[in-house]
Parts: C-alpha cells; structure tokens; sequence
C-alpha cells in the first residue's frame, strides 16, 4: 500500500498516446488508468506484457514497468515472469489477432495452467495494425484487404474457446462501457489464476461500428445481457430461460436462470447464446472459480533450501573417487 | 579375493571395450559400472554411449542394438576410442553391428545362448558367424551367458527369465576379472538400487561373482590384463557426463551469482536430460518450466530473466530454429538469456540421437536484422560445467543472449571430472540497477556502461526505474521507441560493438616447439579426437599446432594474429565448414576444412591421416 | 473404387514397425488397415500427414501416400494439400503432445475452419518419444522424467477444447475396443469437415495401464458410457440424466437423457462428466454436425478461368502508355 | 490548355520532387498521379513512398508525416533520387520533417494556412518557420492551398471541410502547369475514382484546374519547367512497385508451368500487399491462405507443394524467423516451395516499415543442420516479376526451397515496366513422376536426375508411386529412415551439391573499357544507387566496374574469377557486411564493406564519395 492513494494520472506515462484519433483504445486506456489506484499496488511493482498489434502498444502509455515483446508470445513471457515474481502484478495486453491467430496455443496452456496473470483481450475483430485483414474473430463473409471476396472461415468465440481451455476466470466487456470495464477489471484482478477478459473494442479505421448493435441506445437493450452473480439473467424486457430440454433459450416469459458463474456448463450455455452476430450478448462474468494456480504450485515445489554444502554435495556425487 | 596364480598377466596401456546387447540386456548399466571400476583403478578414460533411435526397437534386431563404448589407459586420454580391442556381444545382431568397428584381431566375448536360428533370421542371416569364418580374424570366447547365469543363481529361487536378467552383471564380473578390477564398490552400487528387492540384490551379486570366478577357473581364459593407473593431478573425481555437467554448471553460476535459476524448456533429444536434471534440484532456487513449445520455453525464461532471474532455455536444432524470434527480442532487449543448443544431426528431424556441429551458423545469423549474439561451445563433457558458468558470466555482465552449443556426443559422453571446490568458483554480482542514472535523476534504461556498453538490468519492482521496452527500434540512451534513421544505425553498431567487445581469453596454442607450419583448429566437442590425432602424428616426429575456440562469438583478439602465424590452417568440423567460411572470411587466411557429416565424432587414425596429408602438402 | 476390393493387407507397407512390443500403437494400426478398404479409396488416393511422436510414425507403415514432418505442424500441412486437392482423402496422425502441446493452435484453427480432414489423436498422456515426460494430457502430480515430484498442470480435456473451438465432429475411442474404433473411424471418415478422433492408446513403456480403468472387465463397465446418436445414454446399471437445474448427472434412475450429436452443449457437458480420472468416460461421438468446410468455400472462391488474355491485361494495368 | 505566353520554360534534365503532408492529405495519391503523369511526358522515373509506421499518427505531427518522392528525368534513372529540388508541403510538420533534405535552393511550395501557433506548438516551434530565416536559402512559394481551394469551389454546393479535401488536387494542378504536363489523363482517372460520387468528382476536377490556372496567372511564379522524354526503348510501359510486380511474376510463373498457386502467408509489413494482391486474382488458379501464423502459413503451402501446386509463402524478417524450422523440413523433404522475404529494419519487430538488407544470412543459414537453399534477390522494383519467375524456375527445376529476398524499398518503391509480352516469358515442365523409376518396377523417391540432382515430384492420386517421406534422414534412392553414417554424410553432400550445381547464369561485370581498378558490387535494392554512384564518379573521368549479384546461393560460377581480377573490392550493403564475409569467406578477396542501417536507400552522393574513397586509396 502506498502512502498517499494513487490517482489515473499517476499511471500515465510520458509517451505520447499513437491511436488513431476515435480508437476504442483510448477508452479502454482511460478505464485501466482510472482503475489501477484501486489495485492498491505501487507503479513499479505492476508489469504489463504486450504482443504486437495496436492493443499492444497499451504498455508505453502506462507509468508502470511495461514489456512489448513479440507477436503472440505476452501470456509465455508473462508466465515466465509470473511464476518467478510473486510479488509483482502481471498483466497481458493482447488483440484479437495476437491472441487468438498467432498466439492461441500460448493463450490456452496459460488458461489451463491456470497462471496468476490477467489478460485483457481487444477484441476489434480486425488486424488493426497491419491495416486491415480479417481475424480468427471477424464475422464470415467480411471483406478486407486479404479477402477481397469474403472470408470463409468460422470464426472462434473467444468466451467459448477459453471455456474450453478450462479456464478459471472469463469475463466480457465493452470499451465503450467504463462503468462495466472497470467492474469487470476489478474483479478480473482479484481472481487468482489466469483471468481472461474480452474486450470489444471499436477500430474506427477498418472496422468501424462492429459493436454498435451493442452501443446504440435503440437495440443495445435488445442485444445485451449483463450478467451477474446470483442474479437473474434479464435484459431489456427479457430473460434466459432453460427449456424442457435444459437448453438455453431467450424468451419474454418463464423462469429466467439465476447466473452462476462456478457453473462451466452455464457458462459454456451463455457463450453460445450469440455467435458474431452479437444479437444476444452476455457482458459480464461469464466464469470464476478458485482453482489452484500454477505458479504457487510451482513455487510450493521450489526453495533455496539447499545450501552450498549441498552444492558441493551434489558436484561431488554418490561415486568420486581420489587421487593423492 | 584370491585368484589362481596360474594365469599370467599383461600390462597394456590402454583398451577400449564395447559392451553391445539389445535394448533390454542393461548394456548401459553395465558399461557404467565398468567405467566406474576403471576410474576407481586410477585410470583415465573417456566412453560413449550409442542408443537405438527407437524407444524400443524389436528384440534381436540390428537397430535394436544399444552399444556402450569405454576407453581406459594408463594416460591421459580424450576420445572414446575408435576401434575396441574388446567386444561383448549379448547377441548376433550387437556382434553383427560391432564387428566392423572392431580392431583387427580384438577380444570377442560372445554370448552363444542367443544364436538360435530365430535370431539370425532376425538379422537375414541363415548360417551362424560362429560356425563359419566370420569371425576368423578374430579372439573368439563364446560363453553362454543366461545359462551360466541361471546355473549359478539354482537354489536363489528365482524364476528362470528373472534368473537371465541377472546376465549382464555375470558378464560384468568375467570382465572385472579380466582386468583386475575390485567388486566391492560395484556391489555396494547394486545394495543401493536394489535395496527394496532383496531377491533381485543376490542374484545379481551373485552372478557377478560368478562371472569374476568363471574367469578365474575356466580355462578359456589364460590371460588377464592390467591397466595401470594414470598419472592424474591429485585431487577428488567422479565421472560425469556433458549434460550432467552442464546442468551443474548452471546451478552453481546461479547460485555463485545469486540469481534464481529459470529453466524453460520443451523435450528435445538430446538436450531433454539438462531439464530432467534441473528439475530434480528445486532447493536450489530451479524452476523449471515445460513449456507448451520451445517458443512459450524460451518466452518464459526471458519473462524470467526481464524480472531479474538466471533465465535458460535448451534445445536441440529444430527447437533453436523456433526461438530465433525470441533469441532475436532478447537481443533487441539487451537482457541475460542463456539458449542451450545440445546440436544433433540435421537438417530438419535429421538423426536425433546422433551428433553433428552444423548449427554454428545457425547460432551465429539464424535471425532476422543484425542480431549478434555471443557464442560458447565446450570442448569435452566435463567442461561443459565451466563452458556453462563463463556463458552466465557474459550473459550477466553484457545483458545478452548467449549461445551454448554443447552437441549428441558431449551430451551423453562421459569422462573423469576432477570436482571443483565452490570456494574456487568465480561469484558474480548481477549488479541490479537501484536508482535512477540520468543527468536530470530520471532513468535511462538504455544508457550503456562504457566499459563494457551494458545497460542496466532494471528489474520491475524497483522504485524510480519504472520503463518501458520492446522489440521496435529503441532510442539511444531513454530506450523509446525511435524511427530516426541515425539513431537505428547508432543502435545496430552500439550492439555489435558490445558483442564484439566483449572481454574473452586469448586463444591459446599448443606448439611444442614453436615452429610448426600447419595449425589444426576446432571448436567444441571435436576437440578429443583432434587432440588425439595431434599427439599420434607427433608421435611419429612431426610437428604441428593445436588450438581450439572455446569462443565463437566473439572471437579471442589474437584469432587472427595466431591463424597468420601458421602457413597451413586445418579446421576439422563435424559440419561442412562453418567454422572455416568464418575464418576465412574474418582473416582472410586460406583455412582448408576437413568435414565429414555422418553423426558420430571423429576417430584418432582419421584426424592423424588428414594432419599427415596436410602436413605433406606443406 | 477399385475393381477388385481391396484388403487389410494391401494397406500395409513393406517398412518394419518399429514401436515397442506391446504399445498400444499397433492395435491402431491394425485398426485402421482393416477399416482402410472400406473407404473405396485406391491406396494412391489417400495420405496420411504427420508430426513427430511415436504414433506420428504411423504413415510409414501404411502403403498410402504419407508426410511424416515436424513436430506439431501437421494439421498446417495437411489443411494445404486438402485445400488443393479435393480429390484426395487426408488424414492426421498425432499424439497428445503434437496436437495439443506444441501443434495445439494448428489444430483449434483447422477445427474452427472446418477444412476436410480427418485427425486421428493417439492420446497416451505421456511424451513417448523423448521417453517419458509428461504431457497436456497427464494426471495433475504425474511424476515423470521432468516432473520428479509431480506435474502441477491442470491437464487439457481434448474434447472440451475441441468443442470451445467449435469442431463439427468430436469422438473418442480406445486402442483396444476394435469394434469400437472402426465404426468411429467410419463415421470420422465419412464426415466433411474436419473429424477430431481421440484415441486412448496405452504407452506400455512409459504410462502402461493408463486406460486400464476402461479395459478391465470388472471396472469398464461402470465406467465407460457409450454414445450412441438417438439412443438413451445408459451403461451396466446407470444411466445419463438431467437434474432439475439441467445439469447432467450419473444416476441409478430417472429419465436417461437421448444423445444427439447436433446438440454443442450436450456435447460439451458430456466432455465434462469425468476429467482425467476416467471415472465416467463417455465413447463415442461426441458431436457430429453438418457445416460449410473452409475447402470446399475456398475452391468455391477460386478457378482458372482466366486466360491468357486475362493475364496480358492483368500484366498490362489499367494506366499503361506507349513509346514508339 | 493555353498558357500564358510570357512565362518562359526552363529546360531541366531531371527534377525530384517531395509532396509531404499529414497521413490524411492525400500526398500518396497525388505523387502517384504526378509519377503518372511524368511518365506519360515520356520521362524515366523512381519514386519512394514514405508513409508514417501508426496507422493514423496523430494531426499534424512529425510522426504523422506522409511523404511520396519522385524523380523524373530525361534520361535513364534509376533511384528516387537524393536531395529534392522541389517540395510541397502541406503543413509545418511536412516542411519541417523534410527540410533537411532538400537541395540548397529548392523551390518549396508551402501551404500557408496550416502555420496556426496550435500547428506550430505541435512540432514544438515557438515562431513561424515561414517568418524567421529558416527558409532563408530556399526559394518559397506560399500559397495557401485550402482557402484557394475553397474559393475556387465556391457555388459547387460543398461543405468547407469537404472543399478543403480537394486542396491536393490544387497543388496537383499547380505542378502540372509548373512542369507541363496534361491533366487529360489525371482527370480520366478522377472520373474512374468518383464515378459514383459526381460532387467530389467534380469538386476535384475543378480544383485541379484551378490549380493549373492559379500557375499560370500568379505573379510567384514566372517560370515553367520542361524534362524532355527519355530516350526509351519503344514498348509499352507502366509503374509498377516490387510488390505487384512480384505478385504479377508469381502468377504468370505458375501460369507458364500450368501449376495452381496457393500462397499461405500471414500479414506482415512490408509483405502483406503481396497476399493482398494475389488473394483478388483467385480466377488465375490462385489459392490464397491467410494462416493463423506464419508456420502454418509455410506450412499449407509445403502441404500444397507436396500435392503438386506451386507453394508460396510470402513474410518479412521475423516471420522468416518463425518459418525455419518449416524451411528445413522443405530441405529435407526436396520440394519446390517459395518463401519470399521482404526485410525490413530488423533485429527483432525493428524498424517494421523502413527497409534494410540484413536477413541475407538468415535466409542462408537460419535453420538447423547442413540445410542449404537457393536465394535470389532482385535490384529493382520491376525486377520483381523477373527475379519471382527466376525463383519459380528453380524451385521446380531443383525440387527445392527458393528464398527470395526482396525488401522494403523494392516492395513500395514503383518504376517505369517495359510490360512483358506473355509470348515471351520462359514455360516450365513441373515433370511430375508418372511412373516407377526402380531397376524393379518400384518406385524410388529419392533417386535423382543425373544433371540436376532433383528428385522426382510424385504427387499423391499418381498410382504406383505411393511413397513416405519425412524429415528424419532417408536413404539415397529409396527413401526410407535411414541411420546409417554413411549415408547421412552422401545425403548431407548431395543436397549441397544439387543446391551448388544449379544452373545459374555468369556474373556480369560493367566495366566499361575494362581496365577499372575498383569493382563495386552488391546484392538486392542496391542496384539503384550503386549504379548512379558509379555513373557519377565516371562522369568525373574515373574508373569503376560494377557488377550485381541477383543469385546469392548458389553464386555464379564466375564469381571468384571477377572478384580476383580487381585490385580492390567494395561492397555497399544495408546491414554490417553480410555479403561481404561470404565473398571473403568463399573467395578470399579482401572485400570492403561500405555499410548502413539506417532504414533508408543508399543515395547516389552517398555511394559516389565511397567510391572516390576507394578509388583515391587504389
Ligand atoms: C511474427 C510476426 N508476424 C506478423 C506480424 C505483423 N502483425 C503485427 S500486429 C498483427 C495483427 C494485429 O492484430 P490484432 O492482434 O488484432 O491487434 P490490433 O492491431 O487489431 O489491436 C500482425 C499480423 C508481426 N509483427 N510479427
Ligand atoms: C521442434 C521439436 N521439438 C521437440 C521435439 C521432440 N519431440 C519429439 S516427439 C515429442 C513429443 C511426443 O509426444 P506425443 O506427441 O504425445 O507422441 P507419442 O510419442 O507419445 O506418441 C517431442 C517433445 C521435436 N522432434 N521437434
Ligand atoms: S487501426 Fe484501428 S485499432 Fe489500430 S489504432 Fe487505428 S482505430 Fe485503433
Ligand atoms: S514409448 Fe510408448 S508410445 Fe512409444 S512405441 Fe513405446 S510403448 Fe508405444
Ligand atoms: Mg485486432
Ligand atoms: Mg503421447
């Protein structure tokens, strides 16, 4: 604990900030920075590890140590780190391209390793940075650079994906919703384990408006359904309800379900609810549980017990023999 | 234990001995208790083992066979030898394997119990070599090895395949009386492994000594041998192999400078031992991490090492070519990391279990933009530990990535290792940067020390020095990312130049009397068989001069300087010239290579023929 | 097809096998030779496409077209020739380390995309190889060549993976259940799209008895519960059902749910029912669904009818001046 | 278009002009239709774009600066051309960035409007550039090119902001007049561009002429400019950059070999235009695979390549990095496959947007193991069609990986292209094995064709031909695993040796009355400003030779001979001399590097002082 509580202002960096101007980045920026005093951690004992993308540039802007590495490679580097530092507060930065294209099998042994590290994923469904091809989460059929024609792949969902993995905390947001950012931050980094958060983030560049089913005041209340723990899931004038066959339906009637975030099938369930059409979207908590972290295992396996007797002890061997 | 006078003895200077059997029959085990027997006796010795490529090939069959392979004498030696004076063979495909290796008239031991008709069809083979003149060249002593074996434990109430297994220590033990070797210390090995199993502890002493006493009585076996010690300097030694060894020179250069040691690695033969090793001493501050790919392995060690941990990575070549991004990012990062290439036969999957020392190229320029790196290569097994501590050495002071290229034959090669004293080891600080460095009290993560153009190794949790870097082109001095033209070119050279100035022994050359014309130089695990080649042809009375890179990258000052010195420059490689395009090209001297590509180390006779042929060439 | 049908025998190749006596290995192999003529496809007609591993030596010892290539990649690989070659039937082989170690993002990638293939996982939850390490597969607190007090990963659920990256076809197997393999091998083989197969192979030299929980007959049968679409999920005296909440659940009575290989999220909490501990390990298909293959919509993008005169004016530009 | 007569014309020999303004100012565009509109006048011309490295760096600052520069002339050229003498500047960040560059006296045309203290408190200036003598050796022209705009579109119905967008096309036309050129072709173009919006079409067009007409009756400018025509060969031309015309060279290759062609590739500047490009010409048989990195991306296309297509990957330095593992196994396996390189600033992610020539020795050595490829590398943007078929060529000739080295200059930088009559480029027979070449009916996939040491393509679906191939070493002929010594090395030997027996045209020296004491040689985009270097030096009376090597692996077979008939050998490379240590290392010249990284082309004054350097130490 510092002294003198930290403000946002204390986490900006003397870099000047390289978006372009309108770019969902700066907002999501503005939430991390106006939430970081929160963490109760000094500057210098946070470290945000970034791939390469625009997403990833995030590190600069930050007064805290900040480590832009290669693409794909921010959760191994992180849990390098991680694992050795107890003491620090390992963060990831990563986009959809990053994580998901070149970097999925990092991200998905980190998930199921389970590290103490928390990575938060813009999701712009677009390469942002090399101006313009399609990613592992662009909707199918999308025109861009590279596939002048329409993409054909099935995109992944993130949330599913990670679920997948299974991984200990899931979580979704949107950059334009500080309020929920931050909510979902917080509790992102007090989860113990790898914590995954989905960022949608708009691109105003080469993919502008993929989220305004989410962002405009005349369907948002529609399309999105925020989740929350022990509560039950209603949006707008209408909930999730399990049909006779316990599945998932959203519906204007019925016993909506009662969000339970230790439940990996529900969680699972509410993935599924919308593809990249975004027409049903859960926002939220998707999963939480406490679950032994890699690194603490690890760590609970390593000491400096041994000591230079010891070395000498096992230079030395079961069999030397001397020579006078 | 008492033998019969009757028989005489020979002193020889030196043997070699090649235990062969199938996968199963424990030949490993037996060539290392064996080795262990000669370093008790005094000798020097140095052994190869030589697996199947299969985790277990078929039973009988030629690549089935798993070979061990001792040299001991009575001086100082640096090879495994080339042709065995001695052969146990467990069944017709080891001796089928073996025979050409052998020296012309050597020692067979051939266990006669396997020639069934079976087991030579196995092999194509439709008459036994020991009915006809396969073998004529030859000292033949057929025993019937599991018979015997199975005789002499009657009455220990083991069942008979149980009783067969105990074979290779009966084999041992004819062995030991061979060469007069003492059976305590290998008896109180077999009370330690077999502690829990009582049965199986006697009926292995047991066939060893009926092995040792077999040999003493029968009367095939007239003549015992003896090999005496060599004359070492004083001190306490084990054996160890490169691996081992190199393992142990992490742990103590972590521990001799303070650091945690962070292994990440992915299994890869033949470097997966160092993370077998390391795993096993945890108390030593290891961790050790198996990574999902050798990228996320060497990924993790350089997380590790950017929070002020020794980070490592090892590797074999596929694996090295996967981390030359990274290797590249930890170059631009200018931070200790330590990359262990154990080098086998390539390209691609190539021969895994054999060796080669074709990555040196790969080492040195497998990266993206100018990306200097240092280099290290070990010249034996036990000098992989100090090759492992002088690469922490530089990795730490210059904050870079060093290269260790160990290879397949080092790695599982062993020799007598005279076991240093920690206190003798050299500490090292790492030297954390603690406070701002900058005129103006701000800190400057990229302002270089001017001696040896480090900079300073900030690690997060330390107050005031909070930074930002990356793989972009940084700034001179504050490390932000830079586009300036100038100042790239500033940085590319500000690299090179800190690996280039990095402080290295001269290299030395061995020139007995200061005149020789032609100098034969190696780098890394060639050096046994180059230096046993250089004494055979100076045995005859010529001369010639021997020096060996322990420095690749960069090289010693006075390389070139000692390359002009000598008219005729020989560089052997187990490659196809990679060490020589750079000499030539650095010192434009006219080094001629000797290469050959064929996964096993080089022998004595061939080096002492390519110096002769160069030296008339002279 | 072939005038004469073809036999075990003739897909068989002249090459040795080498794998230890006794490795589950040969059973596959066994397997998959007998199923082979069933396919009406000529030897010359199909491939199989491998990484390293000891079951990635399985090409060799067919007397079809095989790529034995480098660790991880041979999902890559093969998603090139099927592109290419639709007229081709192409197979992976891997183990638990190459598809979900380091060849983990390659194949989330060709399960999300679909691409026509058909990938048979030899999982023995050990590197047999590199001689016993543990694998993304192994039992939390494995003790292993690297792992000599225990492994501390929480371990991959492949078919959970497989179904969080949304693959169209999902089952598992068992080296030893013949029968078994062949009739999933069949349906694998027959679906478009790509087919994970998990296979659980018995590593006798370095993992022996894995999977004896599923073999020995006086545990199997409360154990394994075999899928089988449109029928209720039972086994020895249990049964498959869903609780009030929805939740799948073992039981002795009520209702046994009827298993429906369209159904993701059936699928995905059957892949939960046990983990590593085999307890109750579901056989069969997990999830088999129809879906557009990215080879067939690739192709469906690309022909040649551009001719010569196409590529003069492509050559040429649309801003081309002369000089006389 | 009449002009007023009084102005009078300056007859120029070449002219380089620098549009500079912020990224969304349109100056790429308005120096493409300038190069155009040069080249329809008939002169040679270079040109360079270069664009910021963000996406959209923020208004009006240094980073934010986009700049496109030409270089027209009445004669042969072949750089974009050093100090300009011409530049339009939109605003003080544009003028300010490119200041140091200028020749001394160059005209700048510089937009007024845009010298607000806000604009200027950007950059960090206090006062006006415009109102102290900062320009003070410049010939400034001020023209505040919005408001002018606006005014002349006034009455066309368009916003102000909408207006002021055309401002480009103001300073477009202003060129034109300045230099005579028409504006027919620029508006033609326009009617394309806009064609379904007529406002913007029209509001352009109109701000072109006003443009033109603002020349012409202005008082600030009293003279006109006229580059005659080059004396070119007749034919028709267009511009192209090295990316298209690589895209172009990859199609028709695969077109002239009947191959399909499927590119698996992963985006990366300055590469990802080729997977652009290729990916809207799928009616060509063109599969494109954007991977989800680059060792799938290498990886589909080795899969393709091995089902008989022609595979392709295209990436930049660290994808190159990430793709050598993959590469290897191309080796081992003897396929054709393409990998093409764009490099950039390297080590590491680098300088992503700037260009360098440092990942020749990774191309060369960057795998594990004895692992050789053939490298080809173009000298010039056009030449990219030429070097791609060359490429092509080899890899299905040789059955082997081709790595081609283009480079971020190439890639964007455009020239005049003599457009090639499909009649005339080379066809290709893939020569797929249809039959079994065994003495015995079988089939042996390794057996090798006598002259060219390739190994037979035999794609699945081909009965009688099935056959297993993999990394791991195989047997000479057959195929099959092979552990054998012996064989490894005669593998080993025999991938080399079909690599060095490609079939690769002589070197060709410029040498003109050959008896030059200097050669100047050097590899890739070099080739522009090493050849106006040497053209300089020789208009000063000296004497140079010049040679270029576009085949680095192998060399021509002349190479060494051409290096040892010079006295001195000088190498200009955009890295620390990696050419340079092979030409020492191969041929035991005493080659002289003359190195750079600064992420920038040579400049011809650049390239002539090191010249006359060399030349006066002769
Ligand atoms: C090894 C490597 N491959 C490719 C690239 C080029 N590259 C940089 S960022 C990027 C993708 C960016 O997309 P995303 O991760 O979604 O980030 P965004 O820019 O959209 O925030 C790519 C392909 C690279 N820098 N390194
Ligand atoms: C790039 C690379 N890294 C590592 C290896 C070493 N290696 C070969 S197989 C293997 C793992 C084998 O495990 P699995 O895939 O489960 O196959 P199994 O042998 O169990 O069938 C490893 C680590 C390699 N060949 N190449
Ligand atoms: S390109 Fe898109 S993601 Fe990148 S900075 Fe611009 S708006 Fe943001
Ligand atoms: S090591 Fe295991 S998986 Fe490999 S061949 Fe032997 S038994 Fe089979
Ligand atoms: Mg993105
Ligand atoms: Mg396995």
């Amino acid at each position: 604990m510092t002294e003198i509580p930290l403000k946002a202002k204390d986490f900006k960096s003397d870099q000047e900030v390289r978006w372009c101007p309108g770019c969902g980045d700066y907002a999501i920026l503005a939430a991390v920075q106006s939430f970081l005093p929160e963490l109760g951690r000094k500057p210098e004992d946070i470290v945000f590890v970034s791939g390469i993308g625009c997403s990833s540039r995030f590190p600069y802007y930050l007064s805290t140590y900040g480590l832009h590495s290669i693409h794909g490679r921010a959760p191994a580097i992180a849990t390098g780190l991680s694992v050795s530092r107890p003491d620090l507060d390992v963060w990831v930065v990563t986009g959809d391209g990053d994580a998901l294209s070149i970097g999925g099998n990092h991200l998905i042994h980190a998930l199921r390793r389970n590290v103490n590290i928390t990575i938060l994923l813009f999701n712009n469904r677009i390469y942002g940075l090399t101006k313009g091809q399609y990613s592992p989460t662009s909707e199918p059929g999308k025109v861009t650079k590279s596939t002048p024609v329409g993409s054909v792949d099935r995109p992944f969902n993130p949330i599913s994906l990670a679920l997948g993995a299974d991984a200990t905390f899931v979580a979704r947001t949107i950059d334009s919703d500080r309020a929920h950012l931050i909510e979902v931050l917080r509790a992102a980094a007090e989860h113990r384990g790898t914590s995954l958060v989905e960022i949608y983030q708009n691109c105003n560049i080469f993919n502008d408006g993929a989220f305004d089913l989410l962002k405009n005041p005349t369907t948002r209340d529609e399309a999105l359904i925020p989740l929350r723990a022990g509560e039950p899931i209603v949006f707008g004038d209408r909930r999730v309800v399990r049909d006779a066959t316990g599945h998932l339906q959203v519906s204007e009637h019925g016993e909506p379900v009662v969000h339970d975030p230790t439940d990996l099938e529900l969680a699972f369930a509410l993935s599924r609810l919308s593809g990249v059409a975004l027409d049903h979207t859960p926002i939220g908590i998707f999963r939480s549980v406490e679950q032994p972290t890699y690194d603490d295992e690890v760590r609970a396996q390593t000491d400096d017990r041994a000591n230079e007797d010891d070395l000498q002890a096992l230079l030395t061997g079961p069999d030397p023999w001397t020579v006078n | 234990m008492v033998t019969t006078p009757s028989k005489k003895t020979v002193r020889l200077s030196r043997v070699i001995v090649r235990f062969a059997g199938d996968s199963g029959d424990g030949m490993q085990l037996t060539g290392d208790r064996f080795t262990w027997e000669s370093a008790a006796n005094g000798n020097d010795l140095s052994t190869l083992p030589d697996f199947p490529a299969e985790i277990r090939a078929p039973q009988g069959t030629l690549p089935g066979v798993s070979a061990f392979q001792l040299h001991f004498a009575d001086h100082d030696i640096v090879t495994p030898g080339d042709a065995p004076d001695v052969l146990v063979a467990m069944n017709p495909a080891a001796l089928m394997a073996s025979l050409p290796l052998l020296k012309p008239g050597a020692e067979i031991i051939v266990n006669t119990d396997e020639f069934s008709k079976r087991n030579l069809t196995k092999i194509g083979l439709t008459t036994s070599p020991l009915d006809d003149d396969t073998l004529a060249t030859f000292s033949v002593r057929p025993v019937p090895l599991p018979s015997m074996t199975v005789e002499a434990l009657a009455g220990f109430g083991l069942g008979k395949k149980d009783a067969e297994r105990a074979k290779n220590m009966f084999a041992l033990g004819l062995l030991s009386w061979l060469y007069h070797r003492e059976l305590d210390a290998t008896e109180h090995f077999l009370n330690d492994k077999f502690a829990r199993k009582p049965e199986i502890l006697k009926a292995n002493v047991a066939a060893l000594h009926a092995g040792y006493n077999y040999g003493d009585t029968t009367e095939d076996f007239v003549v015992r041998y003896e090999v005496a010690p060599a004359p070492v300097p004083a001190g306490t030694y084990r054996n160890i192999s490169g691996n081992l060894a190199l393992s142990y020179g992490l742990i103590a250069a972590a521990r001799r400078s303070a650091l945690p040691l962070f292994l990440g690695s992915y299994p890869i033969t033949p470097a997966s031992d160092i993370l077998h090793e390391l795993s096993r001493h945890k108390h030593f501050n290891v961790t050790t991490f198996q990574a999902e790919d050798e990228i996320a392995g060497i990924g993790a060690a350089l997380g590790a090492a950017y929070g002020g941990a020794l980070g490592v990575t090892t590797t074999s070549g596929p694996g090295l070519a996967l981390k030359s991004e990274t290797i590249g990012l930890a170059v631009a990062l200018e931070l200790p990391l330590l990359v262990v290439d154990v080098q086998r036969g390539g390209p691609s999957t190539g021969l895994p279990t054999k060796t080669e020392q074709a990555d040196l190229l790969q080492a040195l320029y497998g990266r993206n933009g100018e990306s200097p790196v240092a280099v290290v290569a070990p010249k034996s097994p036990s000098d992989c530990f100090d090759a492992a501590i002088e690469a922490v050495r530089i990795a730490v002071t210059y904050r870079t990535p060093v290269l260790l290229l160990s290879d397949g034959y080092l790695a599982n090669g062993q020799e007598p290792w005279a076991i240093p004293d920690l206190a003798d080891l050299p500490t090292l600080n790492p030297g954390f940067a603690t406070e701002p460095n900058g005129p103006d009290g701000e800190f400057l993560p990229f302002l270089r020390d001017p001696e040896t153009l480090a900079r300073p190794w900030a690690i997060p949790g330390t107050p005031g020095l909070a930074h930002r870097v990356g793989g972009i082109e940084k700034a001179d001095r504050t490390g932000n990312i830079s586009y300036d033209p100038d100042n790239h070119d500033t940085m590319v050279r500000l690299r090179q130049a800190k690996i280039d100035g990095i402080d290295v022994p001269d290299l030395e050359v061995d020139d007995p009397d200061g005149d020789a014309d032609l100098l034969v130089i190696g780098w890394g695990s060639t050096y046994g068989p180059i230096t046993a080649g250089v004494r055979r042809v100076r045995k005859e009375g010529k001369k010639v001069a021997q020096a060996h890179l322990r420095h690749l990258s960069p090289m010693p000052k006075n390389t070139g300087e000692v390359l002009r010195s000598y008219r005729k420059v020989l560089v052997p490689e187990m490659n196809l010239g990679q060490l020589a395009l750079l000499l030539r090209g650095r010192f434009l001297v006219d080094a001629v290579g000797f290469n050959q590509v064929r996964g096993l180390p080089f022998t004595a006779p061939q080096m002492q023929d390519v110096i002769n042929e160069m030296l008339e060439g002279v």
